[in-house]
């Protein structure tokens, strides 16, 4: 037992080797970059606002030397192993680079970012498996009822609504028409100056439409997992014995089955971590919410590639331990596991 | 007489992965030194306990293991390292019935597509000639020729195990291995399935490698018996003599724990304590002594090397004369 | 009230499967009984019926495609389909203990041995959990657990198919239950390990005076263990008797065919086994008349016609077949 | 066929919600086959000067054909108004709706979205540049649709291959590849698409860039098959009816492909309909963020980011769009479900 | 990231006066250090102080603008990566100072800003300048002479990471003379008809602030706010990262009373949320929440915030059109004239006439844009009276290609020659948001028989993509240059087509090579345009350069590789009815409603209006049209 979760622990470096290695190449192969964006941004007009920016000895040639200075500004100087290595020598020192969109320590973007998809992770999580357990439970006990075809109907429907798009709906309903909601955004722009009981208020009303969609599609998978296994277990000989023992079937149900079908449960938890702060970026999008996800997609437009490079690092990083977590409460909750 | 498969210090050990490194640490002994023969026409049956290693053995010696030492000589061909086609005449030689039928059975193919494989992948004869084989092989089992196109779950576990003895003699093969072949079956279905397999080894002169845990089974369809624990032959000799008279205490105590279908003697049973012990760290010395009732001191340390006893068809693999 | 002479009481028991062909009747009218102390074995063949009887006395039919259709459960004197559940709950367990086949999955895996056996006590008896904890390790030792007090933390997995087989023989027991049963304890366990769990039982049940329902269909078993058997056959009991009247005395074809099929150790070597030929018929077609019709060598004209009542060759031997008399005469 | 396929295919039938739902998806894949028919801007039949023509499914017609003078594709709307002013004998059949999904039709001489008409057949209104969106929903959905059952087949195709072939190899095969994927898994999706379409020469046409997004999606997505198809594969392995078939000589592609592949399969199936709703939400998020299908193929995201811009002006967009989509997604799950259930029905069991 | 926090984890802070001492000293022909009495004596100063004041007498002083920006800005830095975002105008371009500024309503003529006066030398090559001493920086710093020299050590210094200014400062300027501490005098290398642009547009660099200046300027300045002498700062506690930044009237703001200064930056504070999504913006506007949109876009005009819009009709929301006059960005197709087919002249003149531009400016832009002539519209004089685009015209495209062998149409309808080459090319864009426009081009080329392949790419792989010259059309358009003439070297001249474009003896390099990065996108190397690009560049006589700009703009329209698109030329805003305007909106040159900052809040038209939204009351419609500079 011991020596798997060391072995699962070895074996992360040199899978986010291999993670960053690719990555790495890809955002050296993609056409267009930094130094392109820099260019293009001194002379072609932006197509949203309509003007570019006017900037000293803008449509001037540059000369090769100058070039040159800028893709060593750029870090596209080296070739590409070397820049990688470079990298990989300042990750392990801890240091993620800095953004260039942000023009700070790398580290320091996600820190600020982190907060809030964590609270939206928590959130969906909590309320994911608050719902779903006791629907699992409910439907693998009902089995065949109209109380499970009809919420069958409904978590199925939910899973087939894009988040996102429910989300500009939702905005246009309920922010736009009502304004029962703000815009987006995570909190209000006044929250530093509210008092602890107006933060919270804040903190719900900025929250709600989001977690609709966040929460719409998530029923499914967990609840379906559920009942699934439930009912696997209900039909199980030990339950038999259980009941046989003289426990009524209630207890039987909490005390024997749940505790069984919260094995696949928690073999998806790890993945479900991962969520936890990777976010949605098209829901981060649609109401501006300043999470992890929205931060990998706009660096990946912005060409931004030292973010990208320490989001998919720091996102696989968790995906890994989130893994391993997963390993780790299956192990707690299958002693089968845990004594192998 | 020729020995038709010889088996000589037999050793299939699995390794086991253990440690940070997955490095091999320790060795599963399932099958850790046994020679026998099988003569042709002959049955020898092997029984032990659960984990004792009668299955891995039965599977090194159709090559669905590669066995880790020791030697596997077939009509006089060493078919120990034999690989890929070489291995294909060989095959059709040695044929093996499974316990389970419903496993052993691809719940996907028909009954005629599963006795047909055989000589397709042989590549014997046409196609009509496989059909036409395939219902003369129902016959030989007692099947109705209409199961050709049904499905294996279609029938009862009896008449599955008839399938699975079809499959197995569809080649002509010199000898089968069964594997507990009526261990899933109830009484009333096993004895048509020995009977079967009586007659047909009448019928082709086949040998059988007949592997169970029932003594009584055994005894009834054996020439010679070997008895094995622990990845070991602790006893082996001709049926009847094991039987009446057993040697090695471990045959003793099996043979007093069959329960005999008769009210009226109800003899006290010599019983067992305790487990098999695990094949990854065997006991000591012989390897049956945490539970013999003869246990002694020498038993402890000195592994007991098999023996010939006062039967001279009779060995054992026990210190004493008990 | 005065005492009824039977422990349990099954009359005229029916139960019936909802399945995916339509409705079944896995067990169809049987009645038999088990007096205080005493050990009846059922045997028969595999989906004969055995263990939905078994289940059909414990209130234990999977719900909700298993029915009992009808007939009555007595257990000493009060009908146990009439009870409310939470009475059932009472008498599962406390007054009857039941063992079940499948030692390797009959044990909830992830909770400890010591979990599992102190449930049971704590639901059935006024103690403290300490208390619970130590009565389980009291059974354990019983059962023949060396070390019991380590064996209590661990859990099933950890243990050999022996070992759990005899965790579950000591869960039925802890309460010291009247009634016993165990629905074939021995089939998935060796040789030796069967003849030890079998020991076992039988020694318990002369220690507490229990009974025992032994159902099984090794007919050494019970003949070793049993006073009365009862033998099934598709859903219905063909005979029924004391132990020396079945195997002495055979009386129905089955039971014979049965009995003439076992290799004995004294039979020669090789030779061919008397069997029953055919297969047993499947639920959902069963013959009209005799359900043993189709294999019986000793059919007649009218087997077919209905289904044969049960007989009473000596006050305790019972047949279901038209001609047991004319078995007898042929074989005497 | 196999009696057990054939219970699980009876069982599919007795869920009605899956059933109706496959029925309906069935019906809505064999119209979309003859979508030409119905939404085409090419008229279904003219008759011109006694001699018929059909240009449906024919090819260019100049408007000289019918006595127009330009060269360019005849105007069938206007040819149809033309004739009937004539009256001499020549006329026009339409299909249901008379708009291809690329043509720019405003009603009032704008680009603009209209709301939905009968009058001008823009059942659906039109969008923000004065297409049809019935058009454009219906042939987006024909793509979408088509797109994911391809993705579906290529995914299963890679996924099973390597899955199955981990799983019977095993060892050190095993292990490489699956840090392999644990890596491959991990890369950013999206990026490839950028990286891909900023790569490919813009001489490929659009069915060729459609299909290099497929290949990009596709290679990205195999990994997820191959956990399940390399346990199943081990599992299906070490089954003793696959050591029957080694016993008789089987080699391993008869092993894998005779055995092991059809014992897996049926249990594939019940993940393809999740397979075909995550291709198809898959495509419309990246049309949504504008990765998808190239301009100007119809495409339900490139209507929902559309819709959602101009939710205040044309809610119509984002309806029909989001509506299609959902209904869409909603049925195919049902389907997917319905398939999970019967092919792998749970025992109902709970005691009193 | 606290800046402060960040700071101390650079290096200790560091000195550079002796370095910019040592510049100065090895650059002496540049800096040059005299005294007042080496002014000439016969210069005519000027002062600007007749222009007319901008902006309204009205105006109030006081309250909080609300805006939105689509991103957040990326640093605060003036100059250097990153620094050209959407967030400039607020610290730099519209608020800075610079010694005298191109009146809005007058480009020839110059208002005082940080100078006093100015005067030219009679070679016309240098401009002296003295300072107005009042100047102060917001952190209370005078501004000096000093502060101009050390501008040009800052703009030419490659700490900077900005090219473009070090070649600019080091090639477009040739001397900066310190007199005294408020006198100065700037050079330039030519005579040029419109220098005071180049001479007086220059802004001083707070020598004290960067005194920290090295090789960590970028990580160093990042996050400071420069010391502005405009009215307008950044204050710490208003950065809120990624949230919203806001800018506060700097408090007695030196210019406050200055003429030409008073009546502007009337707002208290500038508050800027971020909002990516544009229509979330526009609906952020119609809450209320912002103060103004830009209703450029028709559909924003005609549909969101249409006249008969309730807001509109209440009289809370202000609509206004007005028409500018300024160089006009070019709209249009670029085609590569290195690619195959479009190397024939028959085929782009055959796809200027496929390409129905009058369609998509009546249809999709409803009319409200006009067709860009040439690619130096906007320029006034410069800009060629007559010349007119090619319109869409079926017959004409025809025969065009029909000259180039595209005779036949194929199976759909698309040309084909006798080859069987399709006549179909790529149209690359990097503008998502224009994509529409395009496709409506598409549907269009199809009736000559010409197919575009639309190829919406990210715009920084557009951008590549030209710049490598791999596109085959790209549709884009350009930013406008800083002077008020065009320029024609960088876009055509051959040098920037081709590595050796033409052998000694005038023909064509039969190996040459396309360049890359550069801007001459349609790789056109024509002798006779590379003439007169050398004549224009080197001509100081405006007369002259006017004729070659517009036989330039002939030639290259005769050529026909730039299909040119459309220009708008006016700007229209929607304002909640609190946003108040001087009358007329005076600004002839003005690229936005906001750019020289003549509005004004007024708070209790605010409360009023919000009331009355709540009650129902309303006020009188304001919808506006202010044409008087319509016509280019
Ligand atoms: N493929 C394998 N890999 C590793 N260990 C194995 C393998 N097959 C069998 N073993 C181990 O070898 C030992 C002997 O197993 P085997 O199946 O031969 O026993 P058996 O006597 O046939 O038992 P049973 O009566 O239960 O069939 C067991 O400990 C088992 O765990
Ligand atoms: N849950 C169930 N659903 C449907 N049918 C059932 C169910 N349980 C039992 N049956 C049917 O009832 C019949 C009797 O089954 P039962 O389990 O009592 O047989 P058994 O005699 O115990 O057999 P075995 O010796 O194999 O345990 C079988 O034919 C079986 O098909
Ligand atoms: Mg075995
Ligand atoms: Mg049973």
């Amino acid at each position: 037992m011991r020596d798997y979760f060391f072995r699962r622990l070895l074996l992360i470096p040199p899978t986010l080797l291999g993670i960053t290695v690719i990555v790495f190449i890809i955002t050296r192969l993609v056409p267009g970059g930094p130094l392109e964006r820099a260019l293009m941004e001194t002379q072609q007009i932006s197509a949203t606002t309509g003007v570019a920016s006017q900037v000293a000895g803008q449509d001037m040639a540059l000369s090769e030397a100058q070039l040159q200075q800028l893709k060593e500004y750029y870090g596209f100087d080296k070739p590409i192993l070397i820049s990688y290595a470079d990298w990989l020598m300042k990750v392990i020192q801890g240091d993620l680079g800095s953004s260039y969109r942000y023009n700070e320590p790398v580290w320091d973007v996600i820190r600020d970012r982190f907060p809030v998809s964590l609270y939206y992770g928590l959130v969906t999580l909590v309320i994911t498996y608050l719902v779903c357990i006791p629907l699992g439970v409910l439907k693998a006990i009902r089995h065949r009822t109209i109380v499970d075809s009809f919420s069958s109907i409904l978590i199925f429907m939910g899973y087939a609504i894009p988040g996102y798009a429910l989300g500009s709906l939702l905005l246009l309903y309920f922010s736009v028409r009502l304004e029962w909601f703000p815009m987006g955004g995570f909190v209000s722009i006044q929250f530093a100056e509210m008092s602890p009981f107006e933060k919270v208020s804040d903190l719900i009303n900025h929250s709600v439409l989001p977690l609709i969609c966040y929460l719409v599609g998530s029923f499914a998978l967990v609840t379906l997992l559920l009942k699934n296994h439930l009912m696997d277990n209900l039909a199980a000989d030990y339950m038999r014995t259980a009941i046989a023992k003289g426990v009524s079937f209630r207890s039987a149900v909490t005390k024997h089955a749940m505790r069984n079908s919260l094995i696949p449960i928690a073999t998806t938890f790890g993945q479900n971590i991962t969520l936890l702060v990777s976010g949605s970026f098209l829901i981060e999008t649609i109401f501006d919410i300043d999470g992890f996800g929205l931060l990998g997609l706009t660096a990946i437009l912005d060409r931004d590639y030292p973010v990208v490079m320490g989001v998919v690092f720091l996102g696989s990083v968790l995906l890994l331990i989130g893994n391993i977590i997963s390993d780790f409460l299956v192990a707690l909750v299958d002693p089968r596991i845990r004594f192998s | 007489m020729s020995a038709l498969l010889e088996v000589k210090n037999l050793k299939m050990h699995f390794p086991v992965k253990e440690g940070i490194l997955l490095r091999t640490g320790a060795y599963n002994k399932a099958v850790d030194g046994v020679s026998l023969t099988i003569n042709a026409g002959e049955t020898l049956g092997l029984v032990g306990e659960s984990g004792c290693g009668k299955s891995t053995l039965g599977r090194c010696i159709i090559r669905l293991y590669d066995p880790t030492e020791g030697e596997i000589v077939f009509e006089e061909i060493n078919i120990t390292r034999m690989q890929g086609k070489s291995l294909l005449p060989i095959r059709r030689h040695i044929q093996m019935i499974f316990q389970d039928p419903m496993e052993s059975l691809n719940s996907r193919h028909t009954v005629g597509d599963i006795l047909e494989e055989p000589f397709i992948v042989q590549n014997i004869g046409k196609s009509e000639w496989r059909k036409k084989r395939v219902r003369e092989l129902l016959d030989i089992v007692g099947l109705p020729a209409r199961s050709v196109s049904r499905y294996p779950f279609e029938f009862s576990g009896g008449q599955r195990q008839r399938i699975g003895i079809a499959r197995s003699v569809a080649l002509n093969p010199k000898l089968i291995i069964c594997d507990e072949p009526v261990s899933a079956l109830d009484v009333s279905i096993q004895s048509q399935i020995l009977n079967l397999l009586i007659d047909l080894q009448k019928e082709f002169n086949l040998s059988y490698l007949f592997i169970a845990h029932d003594l009584a089974v055994v005894k009834h369809i054996s020439d010679r018996i070997a008895i094995m624990y622990l990845g070991k032959i602790v006893e082996s000799g001709g049926s009847q003599e094991i039987y009446h008279h057993p040697k090695h205490p471990y045959t003793r105590s099996l043979i007093s724990a069959i329960p005999s279908p008769d009210p009226h003697n109800k003899s006290k049973r010599q019983v067992l304590t305790g487990d098999v012990p695990s094949p990854i760290n065997p006991p000591s010395g012989c390897s049956f002594h945490p539970r013999c009732p003869h246990v002694q001191d020498q038993c402890k340390h000195n592994r007991p090397e098999l023996r010939t006893t006062s039967s001279a068809s009779q060995i054992i693999a026990c210190h004493f004369d008990v | 009230m005065e005492t009824p002479e039977y422990l349990l009481e099954i009359k005229n028991l029916i139960a019936e499967f909802d399945t995916d062909e339509g409705r079944v009747r896995a067990v169809d009218d049987i009645s038999f009984g088990i007096r205080p102390g005493e050990t009846l074995g059922v045997v028969g063949e595999s989906g004969c019926g055995k263990s939905v009887t078994a289940l059909s006395v414990m209130q234990l039919l999977p719900q909700p495609m298993g029915q009992i259709a009808g007939g009555q459960i007595f257990y000493n004197g009060r009908d146990l389909s009439k009870l409310h559940h939470t009475e059932m709950e009472k008498i599962r367990g406390g007054s009857i203990g039941m063992v079940f086949q499948e030692p390797m999955t009959a044990l909830n895996p992830v909770h400890t041995i010591g979990k599992q056996l102190a449930e049971v006590v704590l639901l059935h008896m006024p103690v403290s959990k300490q208390q619970a904890l130590a009565l389980a390790i009291k059974i354990l030792k019983r059962v023949g657990i060396a070390s019991p007090e380590i064996r209590m933390g661990e859990y099933p997995h950890q243990l050999s198919g022996g070992m759990r087989q005899r965790v579950i023989i000591a869960m039925a027991l802890v309460c010291n239950p009247s009634l016993l049963i165990a629905d074939e304890p021995t089939t998935a366990l060796d040789v030796t390990i069967q003849a030890q769990i079998l020991e076992l039982i039988k020694e318990l049940q002369q220690d507490r005076g229990m009974s025992v329902m032994l159902i099984t269909h090794d007919l050494g078993v019970i003949a070793e263990t049993c006073d009365h058997v009862v033998v099934m056959y598709a859903g219905k009991i063909v005979e029924k008797g004391t132990v020396f009247d079945v195997f002495d005395n055979p009386s129905h074809p089955y039971t014979r065919g049965l009995l003439d099929s076992i290799p004995r150790l004294q039979d020669e070597n090789k030779s061919r086994l008397n069997t029953i030929e055919g297969m047993v018929p499947g639920l959902m077609d069963l013959p009209e008349g005799c359900r043993f019709e189709n294999r019986c060598p000793y059919k007649q004209s009218d087997c077919d016609t209905a289904s044969p009542p049960a007989e009473l060759i000596t006050s305790e031997h019972e047949v279901s077949c038209y001609h047991w008399r004319d078995l007898i005469a042929a074989t005497a | 066929m196999n009696p057990q396929t054939q219970k699980k295919l009876k069982r599919f039938r007795e869920i009605k919600l899956g059933y109706y739902s496959f029925l309906l998806l069935c019906f809505l894949l064999v119209t979309s086959a003859l979508g030409e028919l119905l939404i085409n801007n090419r008229a279904l039949v003219v008759s011109y000067d006694g001699s018929l023509y059909f240009p449906t499914y024919a090819a260019f017609h100049p408007g000289t054909d019918f006595g127009l003078e330009y060269t360019y594709q005849t105007n069938y709307r206007e040819l149809q108004k033309k004739f009937e002013a004539e009256d001499n004998g020549n006329w026009v059949l339409m299909p249901l709706v008379p708009y291809s999904p690329y043509e720019n039709h405003s009603t009032d001489g704008i680009f603009r979205p209209s709301a939905p008409s009968v009058e001008h057949k823009h059942y659906f209104g039109t969008d923000t540049t004065s297409r049809d969106i019935l058009a454009r929903l219906f042939y987006g959905t024909r793509i979408a649709l088509l797109f994911s059952l391809v993705f579906m087949a290529s995914v299963y195709l890679i996924g099973i291959t390597i899955g199955c072939a981990m799983g019977y190899f095993g060892g050190t095969f095993d292990l490489i590849f699956q840090r392999f994927i644990e890596i491959w898994s991990n890369i950013p999706f999206l990026y490839m698409v950028i990286i891909v379409f900023s790569i490919v020469p813009g001489t490929f046409s659009i069915t060729a860039r459609i299909t290099i997004l497929l290949v990009v999606m596709v290679l990205f997505s195999w990994t997820s098959m191959t956990y399940f198809m390399r346990t199943e594969t081990y599992k299906q392995k070490a089954r003793d009816y696959t050591a029957a078939a080694r016993i008789i000589g089987a080699g391993h592609t008869r092993i894998i492909f005779k055995h092991i592949l059809p014992n897996v399969l049926a249990t594939l199936v019940t993940f393809m309909p999740f397979t075909v709703v995550g291709a198809i939400a898959a495509i419309t998020a990246l049309d949504f963020l504008g990765f998808g299908l190239p301009p100007p193929t119809p495409s339900l995201g490139e209507l929902l980011k559309q819709g959602t811009a101009n939710l205040r002006i044309a809610p119509w967009i984002v309806v029909s769009a989001f509506g299609t989509l959902v209904v869409l997604l909603t049925l195919v799950t049902f389907i997917g479900e319905a398939i999970r259930e019967s092919f792998d029905p749970k025992k109902f069991t709970v005691y009193r | 990231g606290n800046s402060s926090e960040q700071d101390a984890a650079l290096e200790p802070t560091r000195d550079n006066t002796q370095e910019v001492l040592d510049y100065y000293a090895s650059h002496p022909n540049f800096f040059s250090f005299k005294t007042p009495e080496d002014i000439p004596n016969d210069l005519v100063w000027e002062d600007g102080m007749d222009l007319p004041d901008i902006g309204s007498p009205e105006a109030k002083k006081g309250g909080t603008q609300y805006g939105a920006l689509q991103d957040f800005p990326r640093t605060l830095r003036l100059v250097g990566p990153d620094s050209n975002g959407s967030f400039r105008p607020f610290i730099l371009d519209n608020v800075a100072m610079a010694m005298a500024h191109q009146h809005p309503n007058n480009q020839n003529d110059f208002y005082p800003g940080l100078a006093k006066s100015w005067a030219v030398s009679t070679q016309r090559k240098t401009t002296y300048i003295r300072l107005d001493p009042d100047a102060r920086w917001s952190d209370g710093e005078k501004v000096t002479a000093d502060d101009y020299l050390f501008a040009f050590f800052f703009f030419q210094s490659e700490y900077i990471i900005a090219p473009w200014y070090n070649n600019w400062y080091g090639s477009m300027y040739t001397n900066i003379t310190r007199y005294d501490d408020y006198t100065i005098s700037i050079s330039i290398p030519d005579v040029k008809p419109n220098m005071h642009y180049r001479t007086l547009n220059l802004s001083p660099a707070p020598q004290h602030f960067y005194r920290e200046l090295g090789d960590d300027y970028v990580a160093r300045y990042q996050w400071r706010f420069v010391p502005t002498t405009g009215a307008y700062e950044v204050r710490k506690n208003d950065i809120r990262k990624v949230r919203s930044i806001a800018l506060t009237r700097v408090k007695d703001w030196w210019a406050k009373d200055k003429k030409f200064w008073r009546y502007r930056y009337n707002p208290d504070k500038i508050h800027l949320s971020i909002i990516r999504d544009t229509p979330k913006v526009f609906e952020a506007f119609r809450r209320g929440d912002l103060d103004q949109f830009g209703l450029n876009l028709g559909e924003f005009w005609y549909e969101k915030l249409p006249d008969d819009d309730p807001d509109v009709q209440n009289g809370y929301i202000h609509k206004t059109v007005f028409y500018n006059q300024r160089p006009r960005p070019t709209f249009g197709l670029w085609m590569n004239t290195a690619k195959p087919l479009l190397d024939n002249r028959d085929i782009r003149i055959g796809i200027n006439y496929a390409t129905n531009w009058d369609l998509v400016i009546e249809k999709f832009f409803r009319g409200d844009f006009e067709r860009l002539k040439t690619v130096s519209d906007g320029y006034g004089e410069f800009s060629h009276p007559t010349l007119e685009p090619r319109s869409f015209d079926i017959d004409k495209a025809l025969a065009h290609f029909a000259n180039a062998g595209f005779t036949d149409r194929g199976p759909d309808g698309i040309l084909v020659n006798d080859r069987g080459q399709r006549l179909a090319f790529t149209l690359t864009t990097g503008y998502e948001a224009l994509k529409d426009v395009l496709t409506i081009l598409k549907e269009e080329a199809k009736k000559p028989g010409l197919e575009f392949r639309i190829e919406v790419l990210d715009g920084t792989a557009a951008w590549k993509k030209v710049q490598e010259k791999k596109h085959d059309i790209q549709f884009s358009a350009y930013a406008v240059a800083l002077e008020m003439y065009p320029r024609y070297w960088e876009t055509y001249h051959s040098v920037n087509a081709y590595d050796i474009a033409f052998l000694e003896d005038g023909s064509v390099n039969p190996d040459r090579k396309l360049k890359t990065q550069t801007n001459n996108l349609e790789a056109i190397a024509i002798p006779e345009v590379d003439d007169m690009i050398n004549r224009y560049r080197s001509s100081s006589d405006k007369d002259e350069m006017i004729e070659l700009a517009n036989r330039l703009d002939e030639t290259l329209h005769d050529h026909a590789s730039f299909v040119p698109g459309y220009k708008q030329s006016f700007y229209r805003v929607g304002y909640w009815r609190w946003i108040r305007y001087p009358d007329g909106f005076n600004l002839k040159h003005s690229s936005s409603a906001g750019r020289y900052f003549v509005h004004w809040i007024d708070t209790d038209m605010k409360q009023e209006t919000l009331a009355a939204r709540k009650s129902g009351e309303t006020f009188p419609v304001s919808i506006k049209v202010f044409d008087q500079y319509k016509g280019d």
